[in-house]
């Protein structure tokens, strides 16, 4: 870990790009179509869930975080984990005094 | 003390990268600048996932406020600027590509392809927002919709029954224009890369500042893919 | 540069001449020595409003300003002390002039990075200062809205001071993580790394993760103050206490990045002073990433009474019991490090038993704040001002003059007068418990904070506190001297006055541009004292 | 140490859940104190006793003891369990809302606060309620976060604008105890008090039905307004040189030609003073700031307005 390893930088055959830009570009005609259809909320988990796909083809193969030391994967995860809880605490708040607001405490 | 590694461009004149002294060697450096790059990336993930926070809470808090706001969002322009953020992914990721394998004139071409679509980027932005400043349809305060037309009618109909639709585009206008200022940051490092690229400092062996520039415009676009459906679809 | 010769006199501070090779440094400590000068002025500054605001409260009614000004004074007196010295100070100041050395690295990762960092703090804070042309600000460091929205002064110029402060603290944090995971010497294990480094890279995280929160917040703050984007602005609809999630989603996280470098400093100073390996390595090593970890799910005790729902204050109540459990674990750890040790009073030892004491102190009414039943009748009142300053000033302020008088051999290659050190300690310690333990009581007593003026029965306390206060002045003007004289004509140290066990004191003091002449290999653990 | 009485350093016990958590406190207290003599203790004695007795001595490699770690991690966790579920039966009864309590709404703006009876009955500054009753409070505010603290209820709660917050006590002895504003709301935070006078259920129904101001004359009806709601930013006397008060003396006023910031002058008479109680923002005298003053239409009845004017003439 301390000084650099191996001359081991990976390098993806142009096949892959290729393969992954078609899909990322299918998946931006799908979820333009899916927002087309009125799911109700549905919409939303739908919307996200998409972009999520996309988000992580970009990330492990444009970023090539599948190839990568781990460590990186770790720091992206953490990141997205710590968002994650701001917002749920800040939901809790939001949820307990707006959208439910039964009683005022 | 330190060791250079000469690298064989392919136009003759060989360009020495010297590794910093304290690293150990330049796969060393490689690979600190790669973390580097990665845990700044944490800090962009953070602070633009601050707005998207505020914008889900208030989305769930005036679900009708927000859907009256998002039909003034032209969801062409946004596939549009979609499909040209993906397809710069793709051309900065070839340009890596390119570049591991000394390939000089197509590491430029697909540079300069980027540059390109990130300027289609701005110039579509432009057209957006200066369309909707014209109407009077501003952040916060400065929602006063004037002159006439449908959308301001339209407007004007909405702030009668939501008085705060001007937050709605504030976030529209903060995302966005977040956004937009890093998509400028990352032109600015696209061109900084073109100008040494041009004066051979990078080979195979030495393309750190390709793939740290290339993480960051990756991370650009992965922010406008989340940002494209929750504002222009989901509304 | 000459790696060869290895002229003896020749170290970091010699090497180079002139101001601008000062500015444009990129050895880590010279730009620890600049984080030291700025840190100790803007804490002269903070500390002057600090007596104002002390002087003010020494009788009830009007002593020597009015209630706006003493509302500005409370605001700068929280903001420099928060932004400007107690988070740089010792991951900036300290830390990267000793973490590198530590871990055997000739510097940090990026360099540049680091001097970038300090440019971001000057700049912040001439940013920040300008809003004394605007009359001020007068909102609290805590910036709460709707008052920072609609009150006409600088507040504008403090927020944005406060945002480009952020990103010194961003990057420091940053630079921070790559070097320990990527310049360790060759044998050092994390498991053989120094608690110091332990607590400065727990640190860094929490700098790297909360930070940016704070400053997508202060931009929308001023976006709030420009445009009213009506995010925080209860008449546009939106939620004051969103505003209060946002903020203390970083600062509680900040409190930590405050109090982790201490808890660090201390490790080293209490091994070390008792010559005896430290008690529980992996225990304080796992507690600084455990508090880190923690620190981010526990912000709402800030907002007990601020209208959060019954279920919400339940639930952060118990997440901060959990984060005092491993805070607990250092404090006894430290304690049990001295058992059979062989100790001797130095400055520093001093410092670092203060620091124990204080923030013992400071941590048990922790507790007591985190008991929600309690809190209610606590929350913004005095006894809340004496659990934080008990934790600050008693934790990292008591820890910063500890570091300072134990790294002075190091960095300037000279001791500190023991005598007169000592002295210094005696007046800070008595000053601070004069000073803010009869604050507890005042807070018991309903006396709310940030109050301009009281009702006379709290008057006899606030006498004796503002008394303390200037005592702690004295005090820190007599380390100050200490301090300067050290450095000019100080007794000559030798690269282990103190038989330390740790890499920085195989270096020679003051150490040489690329640190160590021969690149150290780490064979065994840092506290091996057999 | 029995501190139920409620001894000097802290308020007095006025509410039954005020002995319920000055109960908890107590035993935090104790508790701490002995975790404070333990460790500083262990500290001072390991100092005295371990100090060095010559240099380059040899000390034992303890690494570690995994009971006494597991110990010294247990225990605590074991009584800060016990602590915070304490806290949780004692936050559930301040925050468990009577169900048919007195309600008042309160209306905190800046620098003072105002009450609203069910009676339709608006007083500044004091309320009065019965002893043994429960007290609901709704609370809003017109302009910024405050936040209602009454120490000798041990109960607070913010009062945040755009919102309704709730508060309830039940004051279980007689006698006048003091509120105050704790969430900072600008220069006058520190004088933004209160006074509740909690009084016997006989005096609290004759208060509420008797008018306020029965058998005042009407200058004493305006004095009793002004205590109330002018002080704050009015004076009665001539303005010092270089003073830049908030707003203009009531000193002499009454009859006076004033300059207004648009140039123009107007004689201060009746309705003068009655446009700038209820819209103050008419007209704004030179080297004022409009904006500053808050309107009183509604808040103020014909009578107190009355009574204004005529304690204004009397005011040289």
């Amino acid at each position: 870990m301390a000084s650099g390893g191996a001359h081991d930088h990976h390098i993806i055959p142009l096949k892959i790009y290729f393969r992954v830009i078609a899909i990322l570009m299918f998946l931006t005609v799908v979820t333009v179509a899916a927002s087309r259809v009125d799911f109700g909320v549905m919409n939303t988990v739908i919307a996200m869930l998409i972009a999520s796909v996309k988000a992580g083809l970009v990330l492990a193969f444009f970023m090539h975080l599948k190839y990568d030391d781990k460590m990186y994967t770790v720091a992206f995860g953490t990141s997205v984990f710590f968002l994650l809880v701001l917002y749920f605490f800040a939901w809790v708040d939001f949820y307990t005094r707006f959208i439910h607001t039964g009683i005022v405490q | 003390m330190s060791t250079a590694n000469t690298s064989a461009s392919s136009d003759g004149k060989s360009h020495v990268h010297h590794h910093a002294h304290h690293f150990d060697s330049a796969e060393h450096e490689y690979n600190a600048a790669k973390f580097g790059t990665w845990t700044f990336l944490v800090t962009e993930i953070l602070m633009f996932g601050g707005l998207f926070v505020g914008y889900i809470l208030y989305h769930e808090r005036f679900p009708e406020m927000f859907k009256a706001g998002a039909t003034f969002l032209d969801w062409k322009m946004g596939a549009l600027n979609t499909i040209v953020l993906l397809f710069s992914s793709l051309t900065m990721a070839l340009s890596i590509y390119y570049m591991q394998h000394d390939n000089k004139k197509m590491t430029l071409i697909n540079l300069y392809v980027t540059l390109a679509c990130a300027c289609i980027f701005m110039v579509v932005k432009y057209f957006e927002y200066t369309h909707k400043l014209h109407l009077g349809i501003g952040p916060g305060n400065y929602f006063q919709p004037h002159g006439h037309g449908e959308e301001v009618q339209r407007a004007l109909g909405f702030l009668k029954d939501y008085p705060n639709i001007g937050m709605y585009f504030s976030f529209y206008f903060c995302m966005t224009g977040l956004h937009g200022s890093h998509v400028l940051i990352g032109m600015g490092l696209i061109i900084w890369l073109i100008r040494r690229t041009h004066r051979n400092e990078f080979s195979s062996k030495y393309y750190t500042a390709i793939e740290c520039v290339g993480l960051f415009w990756h991370l650009v676009d992965l922010i406008w893919i989340y940002l494209f459906p929750l504002l222009y679809l989901v509304g | 540069m000459a790696s060869g010769a290895h002229d003896p006199n020749l170290n970091y501070l010699n090497w180079e001449k002139g101001l601008w090779s000062w500015l444009t440094t990129l050895d880590h400590k010279r730009i620890g020595i600049m984080y030291m000068i700025s840190v100790m002025c803007f804490f002269a500054l903070g500390g002057t409003f600090a007596m104002l605001i002390r002087w003010e409260l020494f009788s009830v009614g009007k002593t020597i300003m009015d209630a706006k000004q003493y509302n500005q004074a409370m605001t700068f007196h929280g903001a420099i002390m928060v932004f400007m010295v107690i988070i740089p100070g010792i991951p900036a100041f300290l830390g990267n002039f000793i973490m590198p050395m530590q871990i055997g690295a000739k510097d940090v990762a990026f360099p540049r990075l680091n001097l970038a960092s300090w440019y971001c703090l000057m700049a912040g804070a001439a940013v920040a200062f300008i809003s004394l042309i605007y009359n001020g600000a007068d909102t609290g460091w805590t910036f709460y809205t709707p008052y920072s929205i609609t009150t006409q002064n600088g507040t504008i110029w403090l927020v944005t001071g406060a945002f480009i402060i952020g990103f010194s603290s961003i990057l420091t944090g940053l630079n921070f993580i790559v070097t320990v995971h990527k310049l360790r010497a060759p044998g050092m294990s994390f498991w053989r790394m120094p608690l110091f480094v332990w607590a400065l890279y727990s640190t860094a995280i929490l700098q790297v993760l909360a930070t940016p929160v704070l400053a997508i917040t202060l931009a929308l703050l001023v976006a709030e103050r420009l445009l009213g984007v009506g995010i925080f602005d209860p008449k546009l609809g939106g939620d004051p206490v969103l505003f209060q999630h946002f903020f203390w989603f970083y600062s509680h996280p900040a409190v930590y990045i405050m109090i982790l470098p201490a808890m660090g400093v201390v490790s080293e100073l209490i091994a070390t002073f008792s010559q005896k390996t430290i008690f529980g390595y992996k225990a304080i090593a796992l507690s600084s990433i455990g508090i880190a970890a923690v620190s981010f799910f526990v912000w709402g005790h800030h907002m007990f009474v601020s209208g959060q729902s019954e279920f919400a204050g339940i639930l952060f109540s118990f997440i901060t019991m959990l984060v005092g459990v491993p805070t607990a674990i250092k404090t006894f750890n430290w304690v049990a490090t001295m058992y059979k040790g062989s100790i001797r009073f130095d400055s520093p030892m001093l410092y670092a038993m203060g620091f124990i004491f204080l923030f013992t102190i400071g941590g048990v009414t922790g507790i007591m704040l985190a008991v929600v039943g309690v809190d209610v009748h606590f929350h913004d009142t005095y006894f809340v001002v004496a659990h934080f300053h008990y934790v600050m000033v008693g934790g990292t302020l008591m820890a910063i003059m500890g570091g300072i008088y134990y790294w002075m051999p190091k960095m300037f290659g000279r001791m500190v007068n023991e005598t007169w050190a000592r002295i210094s300690f005696v007046l800070v310690f008595v000053g601070f418990n004069v000073t803010f333990f009869p604050q507890f009581i005042l807070g018991a007593m309903g006396m709310p904070r940030r109050y301009y003026d009281y009702l006379p029965e709290y008057e006899s306390l606030n006498r004796i506190s503002s008394m303390g206060a200037w005592t702690i002045g004295v005090g820190f003007l007599v380390a100050l001297g200490v301090i300067l004289h050290a450095i000019k004509r100080g007794k000559i140290a030798g690269p282990n006055p103190w038989n330390a066990k740790t890499l920085e004191w195989t270096a020679p003091s003051p150490p040489p541009h690329e640190n160590f002449h021969v690149q150290p290999v780490v064979t065994a653990g840092p506290y091996e004292y057999r | 140490m029995s501190m139920a009485t409620g001894s000097k350093f802290m308020p007095p016990q006025a509410t039954e859940i005020a002995k319920s958590v000055d109960s908890l406190y107590e035993f935090l207290l104790i508790v701490s104190f002995i975790s404070c003599v333990l460790v500083i203790g262990g500290l001072i004695y390991f100092a005295i006793v371990h100090r060095r007795k010559h240099e380059g001595e040899k000390t034992p490699y303890i690494a570690h003891n995994t009971t006494l770690e597991f110990l010294w991690s247990f225990i605590p966790f074991v009584i800060f369990m016990v602590v915070f579920v304490w806290g949780w039966v004692v936050y559930h009864q301040l925050r468990h809302m009577p169900e048919n309590g007195l309600e008042i709404g309160v209306q905190g703006q800046k620098w003072d606060w105002t009450f609203i009876y069910k009676s339709g009955r608006k007083t500044a500054g004091e309320i009065y309620v019965p002893v043994n009753q429960d007290v609901k409070l709704l609370m809003t505010s017109a302009d910024v976060i405050h936040s209602f603290y009454i120490p000798a209820f041990r109960t607070k709660q913010d009062v945040v604008p755009g919102r309704y917050s709730a508060l309830w006590f039940n004051a279980n002895r007689e006698g006048t105890f003091q509120v105050f504003c704790t969430e900072y709301c600008g220069d006058k935070h520190s004088a933004m008090a209160a006074k509740i006078h909690v009084v016997s259920r006989e005096k609290y129904e004759d208060w509420v039905q008797t008018d306020a101001y029965k058998g005042l004359s009407s200058v004493e009806i305006g004095a009793k307004v002004y205590g109330q709601r002018c002080i704050a930013c009015h004076s009665l006397t001539p303005t010092p040189e270089g003073a830049n008060p908030i707003a203009p003396s009531y000193y002499g006023l009454f009859g006076k030609q004033e300059k207004l910031d648009d140039g123009s002058t107007v004689l201060v008479d009746e309705n003068y003073v009655r446009e700038s109680i209820l819209n103050p923002n008419a007209k704004i005298v030179a080297g004022y700031k409009k904006g500053i003053m808050p309107t009183f239409a509604g808040q103020l009845s014909e009578e107190e307005v009355m009574g204004l004017i005529d304690y204004l003439k009397t005011v040289k």
